[in-house]
């Protein structure tokens, strides 16, 4: 059957390699051209407890995983019972009668196709370790949708090259064994995707791409503590650090990741730290500290479901009011939430310039579900991230004698001196101060300094632009949402699109501060208007009633941990009507 | 941007320590042993012919901390115990500048611990003056980890349960490379200690003796004056023997001063190959290609 | 000339005893049944720089200081130059020719009574150490109000009796020179107050009350970490740890102070905390580790001016949103904040009750005005604070076997086993966790669990009092504040109230979670809504409008670091109409 | 609520260790030395005839810190790094309590190391285990601060920069009572310790070298097993003398395990009037009477 688009779903136990697995299937197809949408579920332990991982390929652009499944890779009974039901009206499920006895769970699902392959039998029989089930069933897997094995092997050996030959050998026996088991044995053709343009993509994940637009933007200090889904930030300027020259500081805790990072910054550098929730809470006070020294700051905020420790390795979107209000009194903060891969990489290069233009800190808002999911480009334009430092002082000619650094000027940004030049020389002060740094309590210097701080915004909210809209400016009905809810709404609009409803979307990748102006009109224009958010407390619903005063009482809330499907959008929006 | 440490034939060099001063007075009580260290450490710049602009210091909050307002250099007055990191950031960002940490004891022992134990593991060449009068002086005399068992104070009014923290103990057990102990009182001392302190390759960390004329009633100048002793008076006292200093560290009765340990190992810069060209700030950014990097994600 | 009401300050530099004799000047009429209200300015210091210490006495309720001043007291030139302008027409100003030359200065304030007492050479004279001259200064202005010498001789006699007899006798010695210089040599009878009613009155700051108010609701466990303007109640709680068995723990941080008061009710005992911004920031990972392992906690937030270290001695109104977003994901918890000290008393009462009732934090917020000075009463009923400990388990017969720590009541809140009884046995988990506490992931057992939670907000909802109205209903403009503008508001509505001007004030001590309903009435209802805040951002105008939409356009703001004056009030309405 | 600690002659004990299972299995990987801290500790609470509802367990998080869901007793699965305060609330609250403290290095000497120093000093009746697997297990492989030099890991693919934390040298400077080696492949041996620890009055610290089989290629069983000697073996090692414990303490190419040190300090619990009579947590508080407090203000 030709299709479209597919969905392919790998599960087991964890620890036993089905993230790498998955990771496979999904770049067999991104290597020819299709598009390509994963998502990776697991446990916050290290074995034990289920692995899935979801594959949804295209050959049209998609945003989104759904729900239905068109083949099922059980790696052990409890995926079946888990996820058959996932599976679409004559879908596949691929087992191994050797992992339990499943005559009794099938019986709920007369129309799949239940295609036992003796993974163990097979393994024993080509004597290699047992983690190659997972090739043989990569290999069974691209058989069952008469793709070219070619594109596996391929894949297989520049994955395995460095372990040698003999690993490489084995790899791709494995992957052989299961895609002849399924051509040749069982002579099943299931799917065949059509066919789209021949090119190379990349697939990488938000966090891979904040890390790219980090790199790109010239950040030099990156310091972090471990935290999901935080984490592979770190990992991957860990991995670079000698060819881009940039210092990865694993630190003790997050207060000093964020106060080494302030201490970079203050020196000239750019600097950035990346966290979850619980490690944001403990950099608060930081935080405050980067807005009352004027000291540019980068922060990425993958959010997980909280509060606490929560569930670690979920997903939710769940502190953007707090990230809005953080740390002890006012001041200026820039928070950003791109919406996909690409939007994590042009937004990383923008919160770099609105730190350094307006010496703020910057907040960029990512979840579980946008961090470590993978997403098809052919490539990102680098060039359109160009580095804008405002107003930095980096030679000592430039600098006037009786230099202030806090020099009350009429943007409210002060010429800012970095360390070690000649007349530069000045107190960064967390206390409040007068022009020049040093401490100072007057009311009268307050006033001034708070007044000087805050006007930053003015020229600030020139550069803010308006939600994006997505969809017909003539809709029926208006979904307002941010972050990664993007990806499953705009797959949602498609399928009511094909109901011919008419649905768009404003969408919210800038969302403080935040321009209430620039929205009231939609709003009052929409039929109906509906909030889409990942919580249980519909906090963008907040932000807008905050500053427009316009309550949208339509609401769609997932909190159980789990993004956005699509088809669960739009059952919300059919429940509504 | 040069840091000219060590570099002690500098041409024409000719500032005094009043050129250490900034435009604001010192707020500290009349005979507070702060005076001292910032004596002190102002004619040790001068001594090591250091310019304002080549020196950054990173200030704790309390009595201590205010200092970021009587001395120029490049200073950085950060939050109540988080001194150390900053400085960290500083130095890593551009080790060439010559970076000092002063504090108090609560900020660099009581909230400021966990990043003195780590700081320590990590040798980064900077110097770390911490000012222990063994009270919270700026909240006006509560206990601080230093305080000895039963001192009284306001937020221990039936005396201090715990047994004090040893600054220059842990610091050695840390891994500190150089460490010593001053004391305010004695500033000829202290400018000594500081001079090598800062020359030494590493983390160095110096212990200051302060006393809190204010609300400290028993670890005054006079305490301490019929208590310390000088290392240096020792005939054999071995400064690369790690628990021969332990062991020194932990002497109450009479007080050691002086340089307790001091020994060479390789810096955390001297690891960072990605420094070793460069300062990282002098790296241009304006135009970084990242083809190779677009590459791993095919 | 008889009064009702008479302000005297005293002004001088750090470090010289200010607090301690402006302290004296509150309580000698407190103890005769004055209403008093006094203010302590002071630096980031222990010494230099400014101090100054404002008292206002009546004979009639009164709630704030305000600016003019009948009697300044100048210990030094400085204190002319900064404050003589308060000074109103036909003041006093008590100085010595010894501590400057004012002869220019008087030139701007020829209406003025420049009084010199030779403080410097009395205290020669009478050969006592040079902190006397606070005593002379003292004497001499009861000698200008006409009062009872003896009150302040018994005050005196009170303080330093544990200093031994030659203590006292010099300090009173001063203090009756300098009431016979006024009144014997200078003949000199400046105002005196109305007689009011002979009680003997408590005087004590919101920090005093919060403190009674604690011992009293039964708190067992406090931990703090130094930091102003919250200390003085570790100070306070030290003191009587002994008396009322209570422990005090001066911690190593404020991560600690969080932690060890979770531990503390979690074992059973009712813990609080208090700190100001810097330590709230530190707190707040320990603020979702209470939510989610439903831990009652009470919080006291002292606000100062910030972000950051700030104005570390001053006033700011700025942490209202950080506190009631605090912490990463979403949790139901509650913040209060008194306008006066008996308020402080009585909810912090309620504090606790709320904390154990529904097992969840609870933040009171004061401002350094509220926490430092001091207020006159006759005396708080502390019968009218009650303990309520809600579905606490403390005997083993009381649970069933299976016991469920985190049972799916209908009102959300689960009984709760204190540690050590038999059949209690359970994990508090700061992870997601099922009934019994265990880690759980499952999407399914997470909805249930924020629903459980978040239930609890309905009965909580009807223990909420709506904001309280003070002035007439029918008020041609209505003040919006909340917590410690209180006082300032109420004077000016009084100032106003003179001018025939009809204004009420909606004062609110509850603001999260808020009703937005309770009050919408009374909004649409007002001709005139002004919203008076210490901040710059509104705050309170911004909650309002999240929960209502109503934008309340009209604002009186002050973020000077300094808390309002009733007259600034009075001139921000006059300047709106 | 009565604390039956060290009363060994409890009639009528019949518990067995798997009668401190829940209802959970491990979920740690196969052959991690989790399991023999996990079997030993059981074993231990038996041997000391405890009650399960007679013990607080906190837990930090991370590997070792989902054993909160695999011991039955009262446990509190706290936040990362914050085990200790946590611990000292619920002592505090309830001394007739047995609390023990369990936690990852990275969660007891990285992030929390600041508690660890304090809660030494305190000398609180606590006994803390510290699960040493000088990696962070639960996010899957980065260094930890106890991780040796040039530990390569995903966060320092270069390898480890810093010289690691050696807690047993720390806990010693900072003045822990009790403090004692054990290794998770000699569950014998440790349930000796862990017995002698729970029975020590005052904060005891157990190091356990935990082998993680996952993350840590460097320290296996068998790189322990060629190492390790006990103490004990020892003729003349002498419990009570700091430095020869600080100078055992930092051995390396063979290990010590065992009591390094055990000595008898006043408890901070002892130092507390105000729980002399009973725990805090038994006081009536329904009508507390503060006219003599009220008195004070006037
Ligand atoms: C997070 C935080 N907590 C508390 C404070 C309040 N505070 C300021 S200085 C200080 C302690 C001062 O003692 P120390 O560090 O020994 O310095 P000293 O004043 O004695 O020089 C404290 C607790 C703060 N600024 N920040
Ligand atoms: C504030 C905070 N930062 C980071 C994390 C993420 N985290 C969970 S466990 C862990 C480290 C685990 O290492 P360790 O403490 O040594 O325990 P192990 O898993 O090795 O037993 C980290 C960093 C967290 N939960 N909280
Ligand atoms: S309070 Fe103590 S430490 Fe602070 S300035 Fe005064 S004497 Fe010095
Ligand atoms: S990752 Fe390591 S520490 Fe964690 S369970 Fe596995 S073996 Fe044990
Ligand atoms: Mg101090
Ligand atoms: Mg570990």
């Amino acid at each position: 059957m030709k299709v479209s688009n597919i969905s392919w779903k790998i599960g087991g136990e964890a620890g036993f390699g089905i993230m790498s697995t998955g990771a496979i299937f999904s770049k067999i197809f991104a290597k020819k051209g299709y598009y390509v949408v994963d998502n990776n579920e697991y446990p916050s332990l290290i074995r034990g407890g289920h692995n899935a991982f979801t594959v949804r390929v295209s050959s049209n652009e998609v945003f989104s995983i759904d729900k239905d499944i068109n083949i099922l890779v059980a790696l052990n009974e409890e995926t079946i019972k888990l996820h058959q039901e996932e599976v679409i009206y004559g879908g596949y499920i691929i087992y191994d009668e050797d992992s339990g006895d499943i005559t009794e769970i099938k019986k709920a699902r007369k129309d799949i196709n239940y295609i036992m392959v003796p993974f163990s039998k097979i393994i024993t029989e080509l004597g290699v370790p047992r983690i190659m089930i997972n090739n043989v069933s990569l290999g069974a897997s691209v058989a069952l949708l008469n793709y070219d094995l070619e594109v596996l092997r391929n894949i297989i050996r520049d994955i395995f090259e460095r372990k040698g030959p003999e690993v490489v050998s084995f790899n791709i026996k494995s992957s052989e064994f299961g895609y002849k088991y399924i051509k040749e044995k069982l002579k099943i053709n299931a799917y065949e995707l059509e066919i789209v343009k021949p090119v190379n993509k990349m697939l990488l994940t938000g966090n891979d791409a904040v890390f790219l637009g980090a790199v790109r933007s010239g950040c030099k200090f990156y310091a972090a503590y471990p935290m999901t889904p935080s984490t592979s930030i770190l990992e991957s300027f860990a991995s670079v650090e000698n060819d881009y020259n940039i210092v990865t500081k694993h630190a003790e805790d997050e207060i000093a990741v964020i106060n080494m990072a302030i201490g970079a910054s203050f020196a000239g550098v750019r600097a950035m730290v990346a966290t979850s929730g619980g490690g944001f809470s403990l950099m608060n006070e930081g935080l405050g500290s980067a807005a009352l020294t004027e000291t540019p700051l980068v922060i990425i905020l993958c959010q997980r479901p909280a509060p606490a420790t929560g569930l670690p390795t979920w997903s939710e979107q769940g502190d953007i009011l707090f990230a809005i209000h953080a740390s002890h009194g006012e001041f200026l903060k820039v928070v950003l939430a791109p919406g996909d891969p690409e939007e994590c990489f042009y937004l990383t290069g923008k919160a770099f310039n609105i730190a350094d233009t307006y010496q703020i800190p910057v907040i960029v808002m990512l979840d579980k579900y946008l961090s470590e999911n993978h997403f098809s480009y052919e490539r990102f334009d680098f060039k359109n991230i160009t580095v804008e430092r405002g107003k930095l002082l980096t030679r000592s000619k430039d600098i006037d004698a009786g230099y202030k650094r806090y020099l009350n000027t009429e943007d409210g940004v002060s010429p800012r001196a970095v360390t070690g030049i000649d007349r530069g020389i000045h107190i960064a002060n967390s206390d409040e101060h007068d022009e020049y740094g040093y401490s100072e309590d007057g009311a009268f210097n307050r006033k001034i300094m708070v007044d000087k701080r805050f006007r930053k915004i003015k020229k600030l909210m020139e550069e803010i632009p308006p939600p994006k809209i997505y969809g017909p400016t003539d809709a029926e009905i208006t979904i307002w949402s941010w972050g990664s809810c993007k990806g499953p709404i705009l797959e949602a609009m498609n399928i009511l699109n094909q109901k011919e409803k008419k649905v768009n979307l404003i969408h919210f990748t800038y969302l403080y501060p935040f321009d209430g102006e620039s929205i009231e009109g939609i709003i009052e224009k929409s039929n109906k208007n509906i909030v889409v958010e990942n919580n249980k407390t519909s906090q963008l619903a907040k932000i807008i009633m905050m500053n427009t005063g316009y309550r949208i009482k339509n609401k769609i809330l997932k909190y159980s941990g789990r993004q956005f499907l699509p088809g669960e959008i739009v059952n919300g929006i059919e429940q509504i009507e | 941007m040069s840091k000219i440490k060590n570099k002690s034939l500098r041409e024409s060099y000719n500032l005094k320590p009043g050129d250490f001063n900034t435009e604001r007075k010192p707020t500290w009580c009349l005979g507070c042993g702060n005076y001292g260290i910032w004596n002190s450490l102002k004619k040790t710049f001068v001594k090591l012919r250091l310019m304002p602009h080549e020196i950054v210091i990173v200030y704790g909050i309390g009595c201590s901390g205010n200092g970021a307002n009587f001395i120029r250099t490049y200073a950085f007055h950060s939050l109540h115990g988080r001194a150390l990191p900053v400085a960290t950031g500083v130095k890593l960002a551009n080790h060439k500048l010559n970076v000092l940490i002063m504090g108090g004891d609560g900020d660099g022992v009581g909230i400021g611990g966990n990043h003195f134990i780590h700081t320590c593991r990590r040798n980064i060449d900077m110097t770390y003056i911490l000012h222990n009068n063994k009270v919270y002086g700026l909240t006006t005399g509560q206990t601080a980890p230093t305080s000895g068992r039963g001192f009284k104070t306001k937020s221990t009014p039936s005396g201090v349960l715990e047994i004090p923290v040893n600054p220059v103990s842990l610091a050695l057990i840390c891994g500190a490379t150089f460490i010593a102990r001053g004391f305010s009182g004695d500033t000829g001392h202290l400018l000594d200690i500081m001079k090598k302190a800062i020359k030494h390759k590493g983390f160095s960390f110096i212990e200051v003796l302060q006393p809190c004329v204010t609300f400290n009633k028993i670890n005054t100048y006079n305490f301490y004056r019929d208590r310390i002793y000088k290392l240096e008076e020792l005939k054999d006292y071995d400064r690369s023997n790690l628990n021969e200093a332990i062991k020194k560290s932990m002497e109450e009765e009479k007080i050691p001063t002086g340089i307790f340990y001091d020994i060479d190992r390789p810096t955390y810069e001297d690891g960072l190959k990605q420094i070793e060209r460069k300062p990282l700030v002098d790296h241009m950014i304006a135009d970084i290609d990242i083809n190779r990097l677009l590459n791993r994600f095919y």
